[in-house]
């Protein structure tokens, strides 16, 4: 008998089409096991199956060498299995600590005990590294943050098998070690683990073992020691990607200057980005990255100071005028700010650039869809057809969707924040692709990223945030990750786990 | 006490201050008593109407409900004088209980909107009121005494009579703060309104949830039809509760109770409670037109929804 | 949008078939065309409620603004002014109180609900402290336009007719009509999406107050007075219809053809039981559980759907 | 009921049932359904309808709102009905509604409440009794109790009500009298026919005139609900409350099956009301013989007693009665 979770046979369909199938995977006692794919080749769906979410159509599960069938979520987590979704989902409306424990509370009978809730939900926390207030609304917390609370909550478990789908994504290189030194905790405690992520670097930092699926199916199982980037890479695509290098691009009039601007969460931003200049915004969590974005957005209003495009000052209001200023953003949380999820892909796609697509306020058809399958077709889109709900589309596709809308709109400045999130390797490699070409175009970018590879892949030059200031500003041919950390922290010899 | 519900305290105590320039004897013993009267069948709907509204839905039916447990306590009543009074308030809330669980099996197994079952009972148990009571009333001679005695005798305090029934709908009230606040059902019910997905990822039933706020509401309401015997000695199949259903939505919206789910607050419901009652018995003791009297109404509500929105502001 | 408003459709034929049988005087087409001029306005305004449910919105005050620019146009009329400007008027006046409960929704970020449930007290009570108890009679020359005819379709019909091509050809092929669904989908979104939410929201409900004006104009002319007490609690039949339609009260779903297919559901249900004898109180619990059992209907198809395929 | 042989043969009768020997369909729609009042005016037809020979049937709205009925009487014409008798909820909207009835050959009589100031819309009324009579009566009966002195408060139904209207002129009218010089009408409030917008300002006037003698609410609901309060306050003559104080008179108009227990305890001495019934009888007589009546026209209802129609069609049915404790428990209604 293993120690363990084994998934055997694992089908799941939707409307008729098996997403995944026939998947066999085995999850040992005190291993980190790696689960990798394309978007949308069924890892988030295999996860939730073996979780309780979905029941799958075929297979079986067995935990600890016992047959066993997840009803839903609650049973799967009573038997010890904990998943932390891939998009973070909390109860707005309640406290930190109490969307920890929302679900399974502490409790004496059938009342709740508040103040051992706060003391655990403390020290979860702090064990995370995460300076959050319990007693602090969830509502207006980064997507990040929300993260590391639904983490939190697992970890209030007593699971002894864990599944993480891409909860590195939204994380700065400093969390993401803080997650490192939680999962091998928990895999030394005799915990069995899967992963799923769409960085190789940490598949192959932390993981053991890694499963590779394409469309549904397993393709190689193999442990680290027998593998490679290269190979794992090719794997999952099944075709060879050519990383091309980062080359030095002239660049033109300054587009977007600020001056001292200052808002909610920022403070003094002098900020400059040039037409065909792709500039990278590094940063911890909660560096107010984010807020900047909004700002010149026209979310929010700054409190002070001033803000040029192309030499004239402007006020950006709204997003309405932000638009017709030529400036857009990919928002950091699709599922709030990019998207109308029951709707379908062409209605997503074409919604910030309709009215221009559809003279005199009717309609058009033909254009939609056409506009839509271009870009469907560009990023290379898993889906049914473009009248897909865009709710049914894995994580990936659904950013994919979203970048295709403000790309559309063909913006003079295009402001991207953390645009690959849960985006695979092939798309990557393809969005990065295309922001570089609108760059070539005389396109300005503004681009949040948390990962740090793609900051110093793309970026001519480099802005780093702490504390809601620029506090260093690099060239992006010459900078390293340990430049760009020590700036993020302020100190010395902050780097990935 | 939080910032809204001290705002609503707030706009409560201006209201009274600026009524009561215009008309001292607001605060006599007589009119408090007056607006107290009001308080207990509002308030006892109120609670159940929060429960509902807090995990995301809404029951229509309350009014229809009251009036059909009105009309059927009445009946038993009439059948049984002596009824003891325990067994008679059971009674109502056993009526209430099984209408309230009809709409909750309908929401939960049916899977329909709560608004469009609610309206469809808002509709069928007011038909079937009518046809319980044949169409007559229950005439005061059929209440006995001793219900009636509860709506005007109770503790006094300085001159001021807390009837039973406001003391029954402050008991209610508090079971309620506790049951929301301290219990895991209440904190259950505040997260399937804040995100009904989660909750289910969390392993809430939310079919369990939603059953039992729907059914704890129409006994409520149900309670409520008991009092409402007790307060007004008779019963109209055709008057009683009839479109209360939007009194007790305004109390609780009042009260900053978040229309869509998953937020508000026992004692918010209450001061908008309070701040109906107010407005009814000011508008009757102001001697305000009584063609004037709706405009007023409609007025003051939308003042106070107003300055709530202002004082939100003013926060963010 | 994709959802086909299949359910009221064969409640529909079903039910017009049990009408006839129910009573040899409910198929006459005369009088069912008839019949519809009372629910002309309610049809309207489901018209106009359709987009404010889909843009995840409600609004309670349409009957109180029927009221008040019914008794408004009636004393311009009774003023002397003349039939085509008194219906300017009030169309205007009932897109002004729609508007005014628009910019209250969309500029101070208050719940439709509870805004619409405060201007509904207002706007009747504007009525009744106008008017008290007295009644404004209308000139003969404006009443009656329910018993005009235009290729025997009475007029109230006809301009419903009229009103369901615009409004549906605006709902479902127009850049605003998508708009429409986008912020009754997620609001954040469609600002994040750089749409004129604001705007949009105003429009929706000026155009529920547009309707209500019209509906005025019909309620007038088919009455021939004008009381502050008209149309009480028509607002929850226009929900009704709207929601039996098909339109979610979150927002984001509905369609102009699923309105109209309950419209005349609920028409038709009521006039066969009214013309059958059926007793009010019957009335009542039938149209309730009616109401219930059609959504139920619609449910239970997908309820087995979801059954036979992989479960979230 | 083609076996039927009465028919009218009064030269006033017309339309085509007699003719062809069925029976004439008549329909009462009354205000709203549930309402015990008009349950009771339904009674009068009932009790006739065999023997006049007619097909008789009540049709109330769900609810007493102004233009709830005018589905209702688009529904009967279209049913066959002959004739359409009704309590309008509003005195003007349902004009164009009873005309086109008309124009369609239905007799159109209103019950109890008449279309005033719009009495060509239908053919006759039915009135309880002489509405000139109920204000004069009701304020004697109220001074009566008051020994003809002391501030008393009107509470109405609602500000719009027309029958509450005319009554309440009435009593302003007969005030002039110098009976009543010493008595003063302090307010008229409207408690809407909602027990609780009743209570509520039965309340206030309690609370508003500390010196007041005498509550007369014309209405049903009203004086039901005034009642209750009162008997809480215990301000009622001979009350806990009342004592060294002569407490407050309350009368008006009601059923007396919902007063019966403010009656025994003592909390209305008397109240007035008409038998609602009578009105049926006289409606279903109208309407089974299909007559044409104009002012000045007389005619028998075996067992009524003879009856005269007045100016403007309006036929009184009876007279009020009062009902205090000696009486009280003889009437069922
Ligand atoms: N509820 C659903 N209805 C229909 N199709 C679905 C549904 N959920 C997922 N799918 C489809 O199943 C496939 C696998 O989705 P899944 O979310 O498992 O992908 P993934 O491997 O996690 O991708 P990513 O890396 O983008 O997160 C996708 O093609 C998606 O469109
Ligand atoms: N993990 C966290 N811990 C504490 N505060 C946080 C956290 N995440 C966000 N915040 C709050 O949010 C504010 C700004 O967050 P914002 O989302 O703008 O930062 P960001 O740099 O864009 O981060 P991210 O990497 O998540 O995009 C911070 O000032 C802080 O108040
Ligand atoms: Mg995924
Ligand atoms: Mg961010």
């Amino acid at each position: 008998m293993t120690k363990g979770l084994r998934a055997a046979g694992i089908t799941i369909s939707f409307g008729g089409i098996d997403v995944v199938a026939g998947v066999d995977i085995k999850l040992r006692s005190g291993e980190i096991h790696a689960l990798v794919g394309e978007n949308g080749a069924g890892k988030s769906s295999l996860a939730k199956a073996i979780a309780g979410v979905y029941r799958p159509r075929l297979g079986s599960l067995e935990l600890n060498g016992v047959g066993v069938k997840f009803r839903n979520p609650r049973e799967a987590l009573d038997a010890g299995v904990a998943l932390i979704h891939q998009e973070p989902i909390t109860f707005p409306d309640l406290s930190v600590a109490e969307n920890i424990f929302a679900g399974h509370h502490l409790r004496c009978g059938p009342f709740v005990r508040w103040s051992a809730t706060l003391a655990r939900s403390r020290e979860l926390l702090e064990s995370l590294g995460v300076a959050l207030d319990p007693a602090s609304p969830v509502a207006g917390l980064s997507v990040a943050a929300r993260q590391q609370v639904e983490l939190a909550s697992a970890l209030s478990h007593d699971a002894t098998v864990w599944i993480f789908d891409e909860t590195t994504a939204p994380l700065t290189p400093k969390e993401v070690a803080e997650l490192f030194t939680v999962m091998r905790r928990l895999r030394d405690q005799g915990c069995a683990l899967l992963i799923v992520t769409h960085h190789l670097q940490e598949v192959f930092a932390i993981a053991d073992r890694i499963t590779v699926l394409r469309d549904g199916k397993k393709v190689a199982e193999k442990t680290v020691a027998e593998s490679n980037e290269d190979e794992i890479v090719r794997l999952m695509v099944g075709r060879e990607l050519s990383l091309e290098r980062h080359e030095a691009r002239e660049a033109g009039e300054e587009l977007l200057v600020t001056r001292g601007l200052c808002g909610p969460g920022f403070r003094d931003i002098d900020l400059t980005v040039r037409c065909g200049e792709i500039v990278g915004l590094a940063g911890l969590v909660g560096a107010g990255r984010t807020e900047l974005a909004r700002a010149l957005f026209g979310i929010t209003r700054p409190t002070a100071g001033r803000m040029l495009l192309e030499g004239q000052e402007v006020q950006v209001a709204s997003p309405r005028t932000a638009l017709r200023l030529g400036i857009s953003l990919v928002p950091e949380d699709r599922l709030h700010e990019g998207l109308l999820l029951p709707q379908s892909i062409a209605v997503n796609s074409t919604l910030a650039y309709l009215a221009r697509l559809c003279n005199g306020g009717w309609l058009h058809q033909k254009n939609i869809h056409a506009e839509t399958n271009k870009y469907a077709a560009r990023f290379r889109l898993a889906c049914r057809n473009t009248d897909q709900a865009v709710s049914e589309l894995s994580g990936g596709n659904q950013q994919k969707v979203v970048l295709a809308k403000w790309l559309m709109t063909q913006p003079k400045l295009l402001i991207l924040d953390e645009p690959t999130r849960g985006v695979d390797v092939g798309a990557k490699s393809e969005v990065h692709r295309i922001i570089r070409e609108l760059a070539q175009e005389g396109m300005a970018v503004l681009m949040i990223s948390s990962d740090l590879p793609e900051v110093l892949h793309l970026s001519d030059r480099i802005a780093v945030m702490r504390e809601g200031r620029i506090v260093a500003q690099l060239n992006g041919a010459e900078a390293t990750e340990e430049q760009i950390m020590f700036a993020a922290t302020g100190q010395q010899g902050a780097a990935l786990g | 006490m939080g910032k809204r519900e001290g705002i609503a305290f707030g706009f409560l105590v201006l209201l009274s201050g600026v009524a009561g320039l215009k008309e001292p004897r607001l605060f006599q013993p007589q009119s408090i008593e007056s607006v107290l009267l009001w308080m207990p069948l509002i308030t006892v709907v109120a609670m159940g109407q929060l429960l509902v509204i807090l995990t995301g839905g809404i029951d229509l039916s309350i009014g229809s409900i009251l009036g059909f447990s009105g009309i059927g306590v009445g009946l038993v009543l009439k059948a049984n004088p002596h009824l003891p009074l325990p067994i008679v308030f059971l009674a109502g809330l056993a009526i209430g209980l099984a209408l309230g669980a009809f709409n909750a099996a309908v929401i939960v197994w049916g899977k329909i909107s709560p608004l469009i079952v609610t309206i469809g009972t808002l509709a069928a148990f007011r038909g079937l009121t009518f046809i319980l009571s044949k169409g007559d009333q229950i005439d005061s001679s059929m209440i006995p005494d001793s219900l009636t005695v509860l709506a005007h005798s109770g503790i006094t305090i300085a001159h001021v009579t807390l009837s039973w029934l406001l003391i029954l709908a402050l008991t209610i009230a508090l079971i309620t703060f506790a049951t929301l606040g301290f219990t895991t059902f209440g904190r259950n019910v505040f997260a399937l309104g804040s995100n009904a997905d989660a909750a289910r990822l969390r392993g809430i039933s939310s079919g369990s949830v939603q059953f039992a706020v729907y059914a704890i509401c129409g006994a409520l309401a149900g309670l409520a039809g008991v009092m409402y015997a007790s307060r007004f000695g008779f019963v109209n199949p055709g008057s009683a509760g009839s479109s209360f259903e939007l009194t007790v939505i305004a109390a609780v919206a009042i009260g900053g109770t978040k229309l869509t789910g998953g937020s508000g607050s026992v004692l918010g419901v209450l001061l908008g409670c309070l701040l109906l009652s107010c407005i009814n018995v000011f508008l009757s003791l102001l001697g305000i037109d009584a063609n004037y009297q709706m405009l007023t109404y409609g007025l003051v509500i939308l003042i106070a929804i107003l300055t709530d929105a202002a004082a939100r502001r003013g926060k963010a | 949008m994709k959802d086909r408003p299949i359910v009221p459709a064969v409640l529909l034929v079903i039910g017009t078939i049990l009408a006839s049988r129910l009573s040899p005087h409910f198929l006459d087409i005369h009088y069912l065309l008839d019949t519809s001029t009372l629910y002309a306005e309610t049809g309207l305004m489901a018209l106009a409620m359709t987009f404010v449910i889909i843009s995840g919105n409600i609004d309670l005050s349409v009957g109180s603004n029927l009221v008040l620019t019914a008794c408004l146009s009636a004393k311009l009329l009774a003023a002397g002014w003349g039939i085509p400007s008194v219906v300017v008027a009030a169309c205007l006046m009932g897109t002004c109180f729609g508007a005014i409960n628009g910019w209250l929704v969309a500029k101070l970020k208050l719940p439709s609900f509870l805004v619409t449930l405060g201007t509904m007290a207002i706007y009747r009570g504007i009525a009744q402290a106008m008017l008290g108890p007295a009644s404004v009679k209308l000139p003969k020359a404006f009443t009656g336009l329910d018993q005009l005819l235009w290729f025997k379709i009475p007029v109230p019909f006809l301009i419903f007719l009229f009103a369901t091509l615009v409004t549906g050809l605006i709902l479902h092929r127009t850049v605003f009509g998508r708009w429409v669904f986008s912020i009754g989908t997620s609001e954040r979104a469609s600002t994040y999406s750089g749409l004129p939410v604001d705007r949009t929201k105003i429009i929706v409900f000026a155009l529920s107050g547009l309707m209500c004006g019209i509906g005025a104009l019909l309620i007038d002319s088919r009455l021939g007075v004008a009381r502050h007490d008209l149309a009480r609690g028509i607002e929850l039949d226009v929900i009704t219809v709207v929601v039996v339609g098909g339109a979610a009260i979150t927002g984001g779903k509905g369609s102009t053809l699923g309105t109209v297919l309950a419209l005349f559901l609920v028409m038709l249900v009521r006039t066969a039981m009214g013309v059958a004898n059926v007793k009010a109180e019957y009335q009542l619990t039938v149209i309730g559980g009616l109401l219930i059992l059609a959504v139920l209907a619609g449910n239970l198809g997908q309820l087995f759907n979801r059954r036979s395929a992989a479960r979230r | 009921g083609k076996g039927s042989t009465e028919t009218a043969s009064s030269p006033e009768a017309s339309g085509s049932p007699a003719a062809t020997g069925e029976k004439v369909k008549v329909v009462f729609i009354p205000k709203n359904t549930g309402n015990p009042y008009f349950t009771q005016v339904a009674k009068g037809f009932e009790s006739s309808a065999a023997s006049l020979g007619i097909d008789f049937n009540t049709q109330a709205p769900a609810t007493g709102d102004a233009t709830s009925q005018l589905e209702v009487i688009k529904n009967q014409v279209q049913g066959g009905a002959n004739v359409i008798v009704i309590s309008a909820n509003s005195p003007d909207a349902l004009n164009e509604a009873l005309d086109q009835a008309k124009e369609k050959g239905v007799e159109v009589i209103t019950v109890d409440s008449d279309l005033t100031g719009n009495e060509s819309h239908r053919d006759a009324a039915v009135l309880p009794t002489d509405f000139s009579k109920i204000g004069p009566a009701q304020l004697e009966l109220l001074a009566k109790t008051m020994n003809y002195e002391g501030e008393f408060a009107i509470l109405s139904a609602t500000t719009d009500a027309p029958n509450q209207n005319a009554w309440i002129e009435g009593m302003k009218t007969a005030m002039k009298n110098p009976t009543y010089a010493k008595m003063k009408l302090v307010e008229i409030v409207y408690g809407d026919d909602e027990p609780q917008k009743s209570s509520t300002e039965a309340e206030g006037l309690l609370t508003k005139h500390p010196n007041l003698r005498g509550i007369l609410s014309p209405t049903s609901v009203g004086l039901a609900a005034t009642a209750q309060v009162l008997e809480n306050s215990g301000l009622y003559p001979g009350g806990p409350k009342a004592t060294g104080r002569p407490g407050i008179v309350l009368t008006g108009l009601s059923t007396p099956n919902q007063m019966k227990k403010a009656v025994a305890k003592g909390v209305v001495a008397s109240f007035q009301l008409w038998d609602p019934a009578d009105m049926g009888t006289i409606a279903a007589y109208l309407g089974a013989k299909k007559m044409k009546v104009k002012p000045g026209d007389t005619f028998e209802i075996p067992g009524k007693g003879k009856f005269t129609v007045g100016e403007k069609n309006v036929i009184y049915a009876g007279s009020l009665l009062t009902f205090d404790k000696t009486n009280i428990d003889k009437y069922d209604f």
